[in-house]
């Protein structure tokens, strides 16, 4: 199979989370689709790690999952943090900071 | 040792000046008087030493140049702070500082109840320091030095009176337009410096022959420099409209500076540069018209206002329209001797007048004044005197003066021959108006204040009115009250008008044609070098104009008396007849009209234009429009910056999409 | 030597801030009068044929090739003198009257000093940015707090440009137009010392850009760098919008070393570095530039005599003085540049006892309009003659050093062009009307009711005589400026005149 | 079994070393409530010894780690600049709502954490390592931002610099993932000798859409237009001390990897770039600088004068010079004394009046608190590249090195720049001395409506943030902050290193030329 397929895909993952991160409103699907956008970055990490015969693309995707898990903690966290301040749970309404 | 005598009679009215300035708390008014009467004396004294001088010099080499320091000196342009000493300089210093002299005295007298007696002697000594730098100027900065000062001087005492609107009204008019003058006179020096190297006058009258022809362009264009410079300070048209304001001035100062010496400057500048001028007979005969012009307008309109000093001032135009003609066809010497007999007779009209006008209560409408013969029996002699010399009644100074120059221009013929006849329509109108005067004033009933001067021994103290408006004023413009003087009873001014009566009388023996020619041979050495220096009318010649002039002198005072006193109702009926004629001399041709026409208004809504027009939308419109779309940027910013996550994201989608686009572009 | 100059004023100020508040005004008098003595000092070590003189060169900034390089010479000597001169009546006439926070309002004001004399003395085209830079900082904090919002009071000829003023809006419109110039004439000044680098090292030194010389095209675009700097600065028309604002808003005795002072710097600018560095370009405009400066002097006397704040009268006539002095620059002869140079000081001169005489009037008639004033010579026969010196000194007449300036750069300017020379002499006859038109609603006509006429009190004449002094002893001699400066001046536009053959 | 174990240089890992320490102490000290009151003095010997190993290897120009990390003079340089406004932080943070609401041991070992990415970053030379230091430095900055729990701008400025922040990630992943396809390597002189080596990679579209991938995920951290958008909200939102630290030591760290990246890796692919570079700096200085203009919120105008800031600084970057390095090192150095100088004063300011950063909570200061007022306004007049400060002197050095490399346009654009940011600059110092205090305010001096005045500034008086009202409430409030010299003594310091440095700056330009001289190897 030609490496294209799986520059393709990645690509179209990483427009799948784009375009999430553009028209969802709740941040926890948010949060989804920016693990979405990091996948794409990993599989084509893999894709061309496979392609180029050295290992140090998947030591590199072996760290962006650490990162993308330690983001979405975070991430999380604040969800929560807004969630017991009663906060509405919307990235529309995140706009007391604007102008 | 001339040159010095000359730098002294610099010094004193300077030092006078400052002295009565710097102790205007300390000295009381008389000491400050005496002292600004004492430094005119002997700036005369010192002018006379310095003519002895300069008579005692071969006549070939009777002109001596002395600079006391370089003043500036850049790029060639080399200006010493020097002066001039030549024949010409010593008689107009001899007539300054003379005629001032006796001015001086007069008015220790005449100003005596006002509150600035201080303030006006400084002025009034600082105004002939400043005419004396004028004559006697070594290169044409310098005379534009003294140019300038004297216009300031005369500004100063213009609006002596600062409180009154008029007065500060009529000193910005007249400083304005001498300062336009004097930018004539920059643009004559530069093209002088530029054309021959240098601006002193001996260098330039020496190489100005060798560099131009006759009538080349520059030499015109200098010449025509020159005379606006002259036009403006001599009140020639079309420079002429300030000179009638200025006689919102005190009287002293009206005789000294508006009638006989600032004024005459223009005249004093073209025989100065007379080389120049025959180089450029063109501009020499633009002098010679433009002056006829004058005397002709300005009799018509001393024909017809009725307020004293300005028929006196308009006489004044029109006598220095002669000394222009005078120096214009190069009659310059009988240019200068009028000059001279009218400093004498002007200067005397103008102090009766005063005298006359202290007496009505500071009223000057001929209309209203009747019968000082019996009131003032003193100033109407020194009047008639006047008029009598003014109008070239046969046998007095004027009568020598003025005829000299009429018949000069018939010497040369040609198209001098319409001037000529011009000039004698001219003499008949100054006789008719001087006799106006005397004709209006003198005889008759007394009027209330004359009558009031005859009853009580004292001037009348009427309410303080300005006489151009009558408008109520404060009195401490200083007002001519009751404790004023006038001519009858102090001994200074008396003084002052019997030598300048005496003067007027018998000044024409200098110059009987045939027999002396004392100014001719005087100014001899100056003008050799002159085209028209040998040139004159025989003797005879010269007494056949002497009785033409007398004749129309005492014809014109014929018909002065035939429409004053024989015929009173006559003068009202041609007004009605001519009224537009009458209307349009009454109203000074709309001299002041056309300038405000012509310059000031269009000066002003330029000002107008650029205040509120320009600077309001061009410059601030700019300024705010540059602003405006700064912060029209910035409130775009702010709009994108909604607050929105997902806008955020979608501005970061086309910003991630342009820079892909650039690369893939770049990469094809 | 000449560090001390520029540093001494800004010494006396810190000083200022450690004394009780009462004595800092004095401290500052003292300094300012210091900092005088020194610079009389230079002159009287001067050599009026000796070039550049006092050299200091260190090293400032080796990395970028910044030196600290100060020289005096002829064209800069008597503007230091005057910048040293005009600063003490300043300082005393706020002395007299006291200031709030004077601690600062003199650190303010000698700092503004200092920065002045350093534009004047620097030799490294950096440092000559830096400090145009830096004079403006000072300026800004003293029209800024010690300035007040004008409104549109008394406005009888319903003048536009009278309106509401604040200091806020006034002093940020100053400081944004001041630094439109000098921020892109930075960038010209780094861009003149690299390209004349030419790879080589890169040096600021005037001299050496100079001497190496820039390419004609370059020289195009860095000419106007620099000459936007210099024209906002003066103000030159059409680049003098902010001054009517910060004009108004501003302290006096502050606004008067300004106009004085800081508006020279422009044309200083123009002499010492964009005719030598630029000749080929300066050559190119000089047409263009003629075109501003003769229609400043018009421009500029139209407005003074249309406006009735006495401020914008004295601002005004100042453009149109600054358009005499550039268009004597650009006349490129030395007439003409020196008669600049003469009008430099002479200007300054006449304009610090002329706002202070504003202060004055300005406290006894409790306004500035010249609308409804008049007849303060009542009971001030002094302050009023004073004030005609002024005036007289101001529209340049006859007998006044102010006339040599005028009359050289107008003979200058007939070199060029006779058209030039008669355009700008029109501004004379202007001028006339308005310092005269200025006297006379002041001075003379009734006393309205309300003003007082008072008689200057013998401190304030302590402050105005001198100066009025200076003024009239320039009169008489004004050879003593015109000899020392002429060789240096003569060599500025040499240059200029060399490439126009 | 032998095994090939990359060696250890610990004098060149020291830095990581002393404050990875630091890290565990504080992780450990949450523990223990005794020691956790003494959690900014650990934090502060944590970053002095750091700070000390730093200055230690001065000298160094060693590859650590197999190849991942270097520590040269760019990375002591830039990573002490670092260290520096953490500790700035950590002192503004004392008595901050935030650290005390987030436990303070906690609050200060996510802000260590943070700075141990910083310094990693600053030394990264491998994609991984960059990848690792840039999410060690983001995601505890994303945790940091949302530590002032109460305040509902605090938690959404979290939230929002978070997803913006991971989209930033994910676009920089991405474009990392097709350089390494494109060249197949991770490290950085590898990427380059492999593009080189590469037939046509150097304009292979896989290649140039990777390296403008890698250009947004980095110019959203450094906030370069038109990615900005997460900075003026963030930067009002965050805690102040946070803001503080994020201001500069991201920068810091961000231009670090800017340069090394660009330079180094990409340093073949120069004149692709470079043109985007510049348009981008071009954009950042125009939208940052108008962006300012009419802000109320003293730190959201910071926020926007950053992305002008980062604009000024990138230009630094597009001259591919060692000058234009230098420039750029000696203007962030600059910056981070003009920016820790005003972020110190606001800090003192919020604590003073019940937590508004708004412009007119600043007014008449000048006439009453002239210790606070001093600083913040040589920091505003720094920031506008006034003379006599050390924002003059930037700004003239990066205007050297562009017109040196022919981008004058660019420099014209810092020009411009400038001047437009005076309008904002100089509303914080009208508004200190040149205002009447708030209570002045019932009684205009000169008689004149004071709305005027008001209007003309640009503050609108109605619309005062409610946090005033509420000002005597405030647990947090502390009337006497400018008192305490833990708030004071940045805000001085700072102010005095803009104004010695603006005097006599060559020592900063030894230290910024230090860092240009690392990268001599790869640019001229």
């Amino acid at each position: 199979m030609d490496i294209e397929w799986y520059i393709v895909l990645s690509a179209l993952l990483f427009t799948v989370g784009f375009i999430g991160v553009l028209v969802r409103r709740n941040p926890v699907v948010v949060l989804l689709c920016l693990e979405l956008m990091l996948s794409a970055g990993a599989l084509s990490l893999l894709a061309f790690s496979r392609m180029l015969g050295n290992q140090d693309g998947q030591v590199f995707v072996l760290i962006v999952l650490v990162v993308a898990a330690c983001e979405v903690v975070v991430g999380l966290g604040l969800v929560v943090a807004m969630y017991r301040r009663r906060l509405p749970l919307d990235v529309d309404e995140m706009k007391e900071l604007k102008g | 040792m001339t040159a010095t005598w000359a730098w002294l009679v610099l010094l004193f009215p300077l030092l006078g000046s400052l002295t009565i300035g710097l102790t205007f708390k300390a000295l009381p008014d008389r000491t400050a008087g005496l002292i600004g009467v004492a430094a005119i004396v002997a700036a005369f004294v010192c002018g006379v030493l310095a003519l002895i001088g300069l008579q005692g010099e071969p006549s070939e080499s009777r002109h001596v140049a002395s600079s006391l320091w370089e003043y500036a000196n850049v790029g060639g342009l080399k200006i010493d702070l020097g002066i001039y000493v030549d024949p010409l300089s010593i008689f107009m210093v001899l007539v300054v500082t003379g005629v001032s002299s006796l001015i001086h005295i007069y008015s220790y007298s005449y100003m005596k109840s006002d509150q600035g007696y201080h303030r006006f002697f400084s002025y009034l000594n600082f105004f002939v320091f400043s005419m004396l730098v004028l004559v006697l100027a070594g290169n044409f900065v310098m005379l534009i030095v003294g140019w300038a000062l004297v216009g300031f001087a005369s500004y100063a005492l213009i609006s002596y009176w600062y409180r009154r609107n008029t007065a500060t009204k009529a000193g910005m008019k007249a400083f304005v337009i001498n300062v336009i003058g004097d930018i004539g006179l920059y643009i004559a020096a530069i093209l002088i410096f530029k054309n021959l190297g240098s601006v002193d006058y001996g260098t330039v009258f020496e190489k100005a022959p060798e560099v131009f022809s006759t009538n080349q362009w520059e030499i015109v264009a200098i010449c025509l420099c020159l005379l606006v410079g002259a036009f403006a300070k001599s009140a020639q048209m079309p420079f002429h409209t300030w000179l009638a304001d200025a006689m919102e001035g005190p009287t002293p100062v009206s005789s000294l500076i508006h009638a006989a010496t600032m004024v005459t400057a223009g005249v004093y500048l073209i025989a100065r540069c007379h080389t120049l001028f025959e180089l450029a007979p063109t501009a020499a005969d633009v002098a010679a018209f433009v002056g006829l012009a004058t005397l002709l307008i300005a009799g018509t309109i001393a024909l017809a206002v009725t307020d004293l000093k300005r028929i006196i001032a308009y006489s004044t135009m029109s006598q220095i329209g002669y000394m222009f003609v005078g120096v214009g066809i190069g009659a310059y010497s009988a240019g200068m001797f009028h000059l001279m007999t009218h400093a004498f007779f002007k200067a005397l009209l103008f102090m009766a007048a005063g005298s006359i006008i202290s007496a009505m209560a500071n009223m000057q409408d001929i209309d209203k004044m009747k019968g000082f013969r019996k009131a003032m029996p003193f100033t109407a002699a020194t009047l008639i005197i006047g008029a009598l010399a003014l109008s070239g009644f046969p046998g007095m100074s004027g009568w020598f003066s003025k005829d000299e120059i009429i018949d000069f221009a018939h010497f040369r013929r040609g198209m001098y021959d319409w001037m000529w006849v011009g000039m004698l329509i001219g003499a008949l109108m100054t006789a008719i108006y001087s006799f106006r005067i005397i004709f209006r004033i003198l005889p008759g009933p007394a009027c209330e204040e004359a009558q009031y001067l005859i009853d009580k021994g004292h001037v009348i103290h009427g309410e303080p009115k300005n006489p151009a408006t009558n408008e109520v004023e404060d009195t401490e413009v200083g007002y001519p009250g009751e404790e004023h003087h006038i001519a009858e009873q102090a001994g200074g001014m008396k003084f002052a008008m019997a030598i300048l009566a005496f003067l007027s009388i018998v000044a024409g023996v200098l110059q009987i044609p045939g027999v002396d020619e004392v100014v001719t041979k005087f100014l001899e050495p100056t003008f050799e070098n002159s085209v028209f220096a040998h040139m004159h009318p025989s003797t005879g010649e010269a007494w056949l104009g002497l009785t033409e002039g007398g004749l129309i002198s005492i014809a014109g005072i014929a018909i002065a008396w035939l429409l004053y006193i024989k015929r009173p109702d006559l003068p009202g009926k041609f007004r009605q007849r001519f009224s537009a004629i009458h209307t349009l001399c009454v109203n000074k041709w709309y001299g002041d009209e056309l300038v405000d026409f012509l310059v000031t208004n269009p000066v002003k809504a330029v000002g107008r234009f650029c205040n509120r027009v320009f600077e309001r939308f061009a410059i601030d419109g700019a300024t705010a429009g540059v602003a405006g779309l700064t912060r029209s940027a910035g409130a775009a910013v702010r709009d994108i910056q909604s607050g929105m996550l997902r806008g955020y994201a979608l501005l970061m989608l086309f910003g991630i999409l342009a820079i892909a686009v650039y690369f893939l572009i770049r990469s094809l | 030597m000449l560090s001390s100059i520029i540093w001494t004023p800004l010494l006396f100020g810190l000083i200022g801030l450690l004394v009780p508040k009462r004595f800092a005004a004095w401290v500052a008098v003292f300094g300012a009068v210091i900092t005088l003595g020194l610079s009389i000092g230079v002159l009287a070590g001067f050599d009026p044929d000796g070039g550049m003189q006092f050299v200091t060169d260190v090293n400032w900034i080796p990395g970028l090739g910044v030196d600290y390089s100060l020289g005096i010479d002829g064209v800069s000597i008597f503007l230091v003198l005057l910048t040293t001169v005009a600063w003490i009546p300043a300082i005393c006439f706020s002395a007299i009257r006291g200031t709030e926070r004077p601690a600062l309002y003199y650190l303010m004001l000698l700092a503004g000093e200092t920065s002045t004399l350093g534009a004047f003395l620097a030799q490294d085209l950096l440092l000559f940015v830096l400090f145009f830079d830096l004079m403006i900082v000072p300026f800004y904090f003293l029209f800024g707090i010690w300035g007040r919002d004008r409104g549109g009071e008394g406005d009888p000829e319903g003048s536009p440009g009278n309106g509401l003023v604040t200091v806020q809006s006034a002093t940020l419109k100053m400081i944004v137009f001041t630094l439109i110039g000098s921020l892109l004439m930075l960038v010209g000044a780094i861009a003149a010392a690299v390209i004349s680098a030419d790879g080589g090292t890169i040096t600021f030194s005037i001299q050496t850009i100079v001497a190496r010389g820039l390419p004609g095209g370059s020289q195009n675009w860095i000419f106007w760098f620099f000459a936007a700097a210099f024209l906002v600065k003066m103000p030159a028309f059409p680049l003098h919008g902010w001054m009517p604002d910060a004009y108004r808003a501003a302290p006096l005795p502050a606004l008067a070393v300004f106009s004085a002072v800081l508006s020279k710097v422009g044309a200083y600018g123009f002499l010492r570095v964009v005719l030598p560095m630029m000749p080929d370009a300066s050559d190119l405009f000089q047409t263009t530039i003629l075109v501003l400066a003769v229609g400043s002097i018009i421009y500029g006397s139209a407005m003074a005599f249309t406006k009735t704040d006495l401020r914008l009268v004295l601002g005004f006539s100042s453009v149109a003085q600054l358009g005499f002095i550039t268009a004597g620059i650009f006349a490129f002869n030395s007439s003409g540049a020196e008669g600049a140079v003469l009008q430099m000081v002479n200007h300054g001169l006449v304009v610090v006892p002329a706002f202070l005489i504003v202060a004055m009037i300005a406290e006894r008639t409790g306004s500035e309009e010249l609308g409804p004033m008049g007849g303060l010579a009542k009971k001030a026969p002094v302050f009023a003659a004073i004030f005609l010196i002024v005036t007289m000194a101001t529209l340049a007449i006859p007998a006044s050093a102010n006339f040599i300036g005028e009359f050289y750069i107008l003979n200058g300017l007939f070199q060029v062009d006779a058209a030039w020379a008669i355009i700008a002499s029109s501004g004379v006859a202007l001028a006339a009307f308005y310092a005269l038109r200025m006297y006379q609603l002041t001075m003379h006509n009734p006393l309205p009711d309300g003003a007082d006429s008072r008689e200057l009190s013998l401190r304030d004449a302590l402050v105005l005589i001198p100066m009025v002094a200076i003024v009239v002893v320039l009169a008489f001699c004004p050879q003593l400026i015109v000899h020392s400066s002429e060789q240096a001046v003569d060599s500025s536009v040499a240059v200029v005149r060399e490439v126009a053959k | 079994m032998s095994f090939d174990a990359p060696t250890m240089d610990y004098a060149g890992l020291s830095p990581i070393i002393a404050l990875t320490t630091g890290l565990v102490v504080l992780v450990l000290a949450a523990v223990f409530d005794r020691i956790k009151r003494f959690g900014p003095a650990l934090a502060l010997l944590a970053y002095a010894v750091t700070a000390g190993c730093l200055i230690w290897q001065w000298d160094a120009d060693v590859d650590l780690v197999s190849g991942a990390l270097r520590l040269d003079g760019l990375a002591v340089v830039l990573s002490l600049l670092a260290v520096v406004s953490a500790a700035v932080a950590v002192l503004l943070a004392i008595g901050d709502p935030s650290e005390t609401q987030a436990g303070r041991s906690d609050w200060l070992a996510l802000l260590t954490g943070s700075l141990l990415g910083m310094v990693i970053l600053t030394q990264a030379t491998s994609m991984l390592t960059f990848f690792v230091g840039l999410e060690l430095l983001s995601i505890p900055l994303y945790a940091l931002c949302g530590t002032n729990l109460r305040r509902r701008e605090s938690l959404e400025s979290g939230l929002k610099y978070l997803i913006v922040g991971s989209v930033g990630s994910a676009t920089l992943l991405y474009g990392l993932a097709m350089i390494y396809g494109a060249s197949g390597a991770t490290g950085f002189q590898e990427i380059a000798d492999g593009l080189q080596a590469g037939d046509g990679m150097l304009t292979d579209s896989l290649t140039l859409v990777g390296v403008g991938m890698v250009a947004v995920g980095l110019a959203f951290k450094i906030s370069i237009a038109p990615f900005h958008q997460w900075t003026p909200d963030v930067y009002q939102g965050a805690p102040t001390p946070v803001t503080a630290f994020m201001a500069v030591a991201t920068k810091a760290a961000g231009f670090a990897i800017f340069i090394r990246f660009f330079l180094v890796a990409l340093g073949p692919l120069v004149d692709q770039w470079d043109v985007m570079l510049a348009a981008l700096a071009a954009l950042s200085i125009v939208v940052g600088n108008v962006g300012a203009l009419a802000q109320t919120s003293l730190k959201r105008m910071l926020g926007y004068s950053g992305v002008a800031q980062a604009g000024y600084m990138l230009a630094g970057i597009v001259t591919a010079t060692q000058a234009g390095v230098d420039a750029l090192v000696f203007y962030l150095a600059a910056y981070v004394a003009m920016n820790v100088a005003a972020f110190a004063v606001v800090v003192i300011r919020e604590r003073q009046s019940g937590f508004s950063d708004d412009i007119s909570t600043l007014r008449g200061l000048g006439r009453e608190k002239p210790l606070l007022a001093w600083p913040l306004t040589i920091a505003m007049l720094a920031l506008a590249g006034l003379p006599p400060t050390a924002g003059f002197i930037g700004k003239l050095y990066l205007i050297q090195a562009l017109v040196d490399d022919d981008w004058t346009w660019l420099a014209v654009m810092i020009a411009i720049g400038t001047m437009i940011s005076l309008g904002y600059y100089l509303r914080v110092v009208a508004a200190l001395w040149m205002s009447p205090a708030e209570g002045d305010e019932a009684v205009p001096a000169d008689g004149t409506p004071s709305d005027a005045a008001a209007a003309a500034a640009g503050i609108d008086t109605a619309s005062l943030p409610p946090q005033i009202a509420g000002a005597q409430a405030d647990p947090f409030a502390d009337p006497q902050a400018d008192r305490r010299w833990y708030l004071l003594a940045p805000a001085i310091i700072a102010m005095a290193a803009a104004l010695f440095f603006g005097i006599i700056p060559q020592p900063l330009v030894d230290f910024a030329q230090h860092a240009g001289d690392a990268l001599s190897v790869w640019i001229s």
